[in-house]
């Protein structure tokens, strides 16, 4: 799996190897957010290519990206605030669906066969999240860090093979932190879903991490082990300002 | 030295979301205090609190002695509290010279905002050269210089400043940074300073208040905090 | 050709009226990122306001002044009362109780009035029955009126305290509270300023069209027509727009499609700015966040 | 992590029973079927409106209410499916009981045309767009060109289609019931859109379009799916509202139909698919009783009700039974804790 040379950022390359969790880290500024948008498609990046599995996702459309595996959460939260907990989770099943606007209406065996497919998935996931409770309760009557794992559990639902997480930890407090990191893992290590973290929390990136890319001004100043990269140069110079 | 700005135990929330959960942090008269910590600890909420702009918050903040917690901004405003937001937040489509005007939307007369102009044009020439042009066409440093500029217009006894160095070359930030140093002075200002950029905002600070998840970890002198591990801590996670 | 020119001047006209509506939608605009759609009715309840005014022997420019005053203070407490309660609610929500406004505003000066035309004095009579042949007393009277109130509108905003705290508040209203102005007064001064420009297109156009509940129906769609085409966030562009949206109405009527499909043309500029240009010829970009 | 017990609960799959699900469609089809019977001519006309109108704004609320694109100018669609409906009866000689979804179609036709456009648009240029749409629709309607099918100013007569007297029906009995029946199917189909899988994704779609296309939606595609089907059922509304009144004209299809149309779907809620009753049955029954004081009198309640409806429920009467029946259920549950 690689993301090759994504410009709108300045000639920035690297690649995440299947099922590991990669952070991606930087000040403010540096590029994180774009870069997470080209991958996702939000921006179309304007030189360079990004792949997923030997496959070109350069060009596609958002809903083909997320088609082809990609999942992902975001910062501030984009459920659906019409829907309960449950369906919101639903909706992350909508790819694995059958069933066009007229076998709907008519609700013909087979759209009543996904139908509950993607219930069952969806029940497993909420269990899994401990969201079994609130399952019918609406979302704008949630505390946030119980919707940030609505939103993990919804991206899970599409089945993706790579999934990247946008600031997972922001508004959370230590203690959901430490579960938070734990899912994370249990993500690469049971489902085998490779994970590009978009983190400003360090102590999660740099313990959950297999490996660390650094952004600073759109271009890549530091790749590779957590214990490496918190002790490069650059790094601090890009986190704390020039020591003069 | 008194306090004349201190925070007690706030907290602030974006929506459902919390971002501050318990900041204590004293602005001496005269002095400047620097707020520091990482990316998304609640550096440019805390100032957003004291603003009373975009967050709901709780705790105490109070001015010269006076609890301003549910006053409007634009009424923090004349009391004597200056703000240079992140971002700079010029008025874009208007002039230079408009743009300090408005700095000084909350003098009674047009002869102080005359007067307010010339003494801002004396810290600042530039602004003056530039003075008819739009402000949005200006350089980053420029738009820096007229935001602390317009925020020192009606003569505040303290001012925010949200990340100067913000996406400035080196040597910029440099320049606005002895800037500062001038303006403390010959304006007898108090500053609280968030800034990204540890080592500078150290350099200028006498007080420093670091915060990491929406909380303080460590307020203490600048001096000690220059030589603390923490500060690496917190920003790199060693 | 002297026919022409004779469409196009009176079609400038005729569009100054569409401007100062224009001019009131962007206005709105500018403060909130809305359309208002009740802009034309407001207008339409002034222009009966001063029809009222007139018909009981105050003088007409003594009732003009009067008219405009009280619609200044009907926007302002328009937007105090019932659009702040609204200024959290999504988007179509708000739209609605627009729409709702406007509906409101129709039906009850319907049933107050009632749904039949009325002559509405052209105040402009003394000028003599046409200017060189070329417009009519009151299409010369509207250009001048319109003209006064838009200069009087430049220079408040470019040479007042209150019109400089105006724009800030509408540029960049976070920024505009950091330097002391009061936004939420700003937003409903917005409003106030609108409904009293929508007024004078109201009182100016009644004699054109007469007097009735419907009135600014049509005029509205011209008046986004102009708004759009001058790029809905700019206030120059607003009056440039209803200028040139009050040529394009009358020379298409006149050579183009007829009279009768007059609004279905307008509709298709709509249409077409939305698609090929939506920045209009004045307006800035608007830069979309994600 | 311990959760917070849910303040509020949506009925969603499994919380209630299918015979409680069922009870008040079935009640509502069941009054209808023997009104019928109940009703006499001018009564029956009225009810036969209700139900045209009810299909009319069920289209709105799909469009508006799920898909979140909204449509001031959705008189062009009743329009289109009135006018369809003339034009095959009075020329071609149609039954009436194909003229009407023969006008669903015409109307998707011309929904499809005006989609490919309007979906590019932003909400608020998409309501100024089909505003102005609204406000010139006469004009088409007026239009010397299309007089000879539209009839003009003058509009033109419906010929009176044969009643199904073999079932012992007279003509307004025949039309009322044939509406009656066309509105339980499409009603049904709508429920079954909009509570399955394409219904999640179209208010993925209303909700959050960016996260929705990230979870693989075709916001594109469904948005247009959501207008064409938006505009037949419109159109059958218009086609059934034309057969029952049996005379049209540009008169019938002014700026105000489309607007009415708008606030019944607000009366009834958006977001509802029994709410389009409610409202339809408001903006037919308000005017016959209002227009009677004075002339103006209903148009000023429904601005005022449009209003208060915002400011009060915003999601309308069937937003409000939703509610009651929660607090009634609440209640319950308490009681027997």
């Amino acid at each position: 799996m690689r993301f090759g040379g994504i410009t709108a950022l300045d000639d920035v390359s690297f690649a995440v190897e299947r099922g590991t969790i990669c952070g991606l880290i930087g000040p403010n500024g540096a590029g994180k957010t774009t870069c997470f948008n080209c991958i996702s498609g939000v921006y179309q990046s304007s030189a360079g290519t990004v792949a997923l599995a030997g496959r070109q996702l350069t060009g596609m459309k958002r809903h083909a990206i997320a088609r082809a595996g990609v999942g992902r959460t975001f910062q501030n939260l984009a459920l659906f605030p019409s829907m309960t907990v449950r369906q919101n989770v639903m909706v992350g099943g909508h790819a694995s669906g059958r069933g066009g606007f007229l076998a709907s209406m008519f609700k013909l065996p087979d759209v009543r066969r996904s139908e509950a497919e993607i219930e069952a998935r969806a029940e497993a996931l909420l269990k899994r999240f401990g969201l079994g409770q609130v399952a019918a309760a609406r979302i704008d009557s949630l505390p946030f860090p119980t919707l940030k794992r609505v939103e993990l559990a919804r991206a899970l639902a599409g089945f993706p093979s790579l999934l990247i997480l946008d600031e997972p930890a922001a508004g959370l407090t230590h203690e959901e932190v430490d579960e938070l990191a734990t899912q994370i893992q249990r993500l690469r290590d049971e489902d085998g879903i490779t994970v590009l973290l978009v983190e400003h929390h360090m102590n999660l990136v740099m313990r959950i991490s297999d490996r660390v890319v650094v952004l600073n001004f759109g271009r890549k100043i530091a790749d590779g082990l957590p214990a490496h990269v918190r002790t490069d140069p650059a790094v601090m110079t890009a986190y704390l300002g020039d020591d003069k | 030295m008194s306090a004349l700005l201190e925070l007690q135990g706030v907290k602030a929330w974006y929506g459902a979301v919390q971002a501050l959960r318990a900041i204590d942090l004293v602005v001496e008269e005269g002095g400047v205090t620097t707020l520091i910590g990482a990316n998304g600890a609640g550096k440019t909420t805390t100032l957003r609190a004291i603003y009373n702009v975009l967050v709901r918050r709780e705790g105490s903040i109070s001015f010269n002695g006076r609890s301003i917690l549910g006053m409007s901004a634009n009424d923090i405003v004349r009391l004597g509290i200056g703000h240079v937001p992140d971002g700079r937040g010029t008025f874009s489509r208007l002039s230079v010279e408009q743009n300090l005007q408005l700095g000084g939307h909350v003098l009674r007369s047009r002869k102080a905002v005359q007067e307010g102009m010339r003494r801002i044009y004396g810290l600042f020439p530039i602004l003056q050269e530039r003075r008819l042009q739009q402000a949005g066409t200006l350089s980053g440093g420029e738009q820096q210089m007229l935001a602390i500029g317009r925020a020192l217009m009606p003569r505040p006894k303290l001012i925010l400043l949200d990340e100067p160095s913000f996406g400035l070359a080196p040597l910029i930030v440099t320049g606005i940074f002895d800037t500062l140093r001038q303006i403390r002075h010959q304006e007898g200002v108090s500053v609280l300073l968030v800034e990204q950029n540890v080592n500078l905002a150290l350099a200028l600070a006498d007080q420093a208040c670091l915060i990491e998840s929406g909380r303080v970890v460590k307020n203490c002198s600048a001096e000690t905090m220059r030589n603390d591990d923490t500060v690496k801590h917190v920003y790199l996670g060693i | 050709m002297e026919s022409f020119l004779l469409q196009i001047v009176s079609g400038l006209a005729i569009g100054g009226v569409y401007a100062s509506l224009a001019l009131a939608l962007v206005m709105i605009y500018q403060t909130t990122d809305l359309v208002n759609f009740s802009q034309g009715e407001l207008a339409m309840a002034s222009t009966y306001l001063a029809w009222v005014l007139i018909g009981n022997g105050v003088p007409y420019w003594l009732s003009f002044v009067i008219t405009l005053a009280i619609s200044f203070a009907v926007g302002f407490f328009l937007e105090r009362v019932l659009m702040r309660r609204f200024q959290k609610a999504p988007l179509h929500s708000v739209l609605i109780v627009m729409i709702g406004l406007m509906v409101f505003i129709n039906g009850s000066i319907g049933v107050v009035f009632g749904y039949e035309l009325k002559d509405f004095e052209s105040p402009f009579r003394w000028l003599g029955g046409t200017v060189r042949g070329y417009m009519s007393s009151h299409e010369a009277g509207i250009a001048l009126v319109t003209l006064t109130v838009m200069t009087l509108v430049f220079c408040f905003f470019r040479f007042t305290r209150v019109g400089l705290a105006m724009r800030a508040a509408a540029v960049n209203p976070l920024s505009a509270s950091f330097v002391g102005v009061d936004v939420s007064v700003m937003l409903s001064l917005g409003w106030a300023l609108a409904a009293m420009i929508g007024a004078v297109s109201g009182v100016l156009s009644a004699p054109i069209v007469y007097l009735d509940p419907n009135m600014m129906l049509n005029i509205i769609i011209y008046a986004f027509a102009g708004a759009l085409l001058g790029g809905i966030t700019s206030a120059l562009g607003a009056v440039v727009g209803g200028l040139l949206i009050g040529v394009a109405e009358n020379l298409a009527g006149a050579y183009l499609v007829g009279t009768d499909m007059k609004l279905v043309f307008i509709l298709a500029v709509i249409i077409c700015i939305l698609l090929i240009k939506p920045n209009g010829l004045f307006g800035r970009n608007v830069v979309v966040r994600v | 992590m311990e959760t917070r017990k849910p303040a509020l609960f949506i009925n969603d799959t499994g919380n209630r029973g299918r015979a409680q699900k069922l009870a008040v469609p079935l009640l509502l089809v069941t009054a209808g079927f023997a009104l019928t019977f109940l009703l006499d001519g001018y009564h029956l006309l009225q009810a036969t409106n209700i139900i045209g109108f009810a299909i009319a704004i069920l289209g709105l609320n799909l469009l508006a209410g799920y898909n979140g694109q909204i449509s001031v100018g959705q008189g062009a669609f009743l329009a289109m499916g009135g006018y369809t409906c003339a034009i095959l009866m009075n020329r071609l000689g149609l039954p009436f009981w194909l003229a009407v979804p023969a006008a669903g179609c015409t109307s998707m036709l011309l929904g499809f045309l005006i989609a490919i456009p309007a979906i590019r648009l932003e909400l608020l240029y998409l309501a100024l767009a089909t505003f102005s749409l609204a406000v010139a629709l006469p004009q088409f309607a007026k239009n010397k060109v299309l007089a000879p099918w539209t009839g003009g100013v003058e509009g033109q007569s419906i010929q009176r289609p044969q009643p199904w007297s073999e079932l012992g029906l007279n003509l307004d009995q025949t039309i009322y019931l044939y509406a009656l029946l066309t509105a339980v199917v499409l009603f049904w189909l709508v429920h079954n859109l909009v509570s399955g899988r394409l219904g999640r994704a179209l208010e993925a779609i209303k909700d959050q379009p960016l996260a929705a296309e990230t979870m693989a939606i075709d916001t594109r595609a469904y948005k247009i799916k959501t207008f064409c089907a938006s505009a037949f059922l419109t159109g059958v509304g218009g086609g059934i509202g034309a057969v029952a009144t049996g005379y049209i004209s540009a008169d019938t299809y002014t700026f105000f139909i489309s607007i009415t149309l708008l606030i019944g779907a607000v009366i009834g809620g958006f977001r509802s698919i029994l709410g389009a009753v409610f409202g339809a049955a408001f903006i037919v029954l308000v005017p016959m009783y209002a227009e009677k004081v004075a002339h103006g009198v209903a148009w000023a309640l429904f601005g005022a009700a449009t209003i208060a409806m915002m400011w009060l429920m915003p999601d309308g009467f069937a937003g409000l039974c939703t509610r009651l029946r929660e607090h009634v259920q609440r209640l319950i549950s308490r009681s027997s804790l």
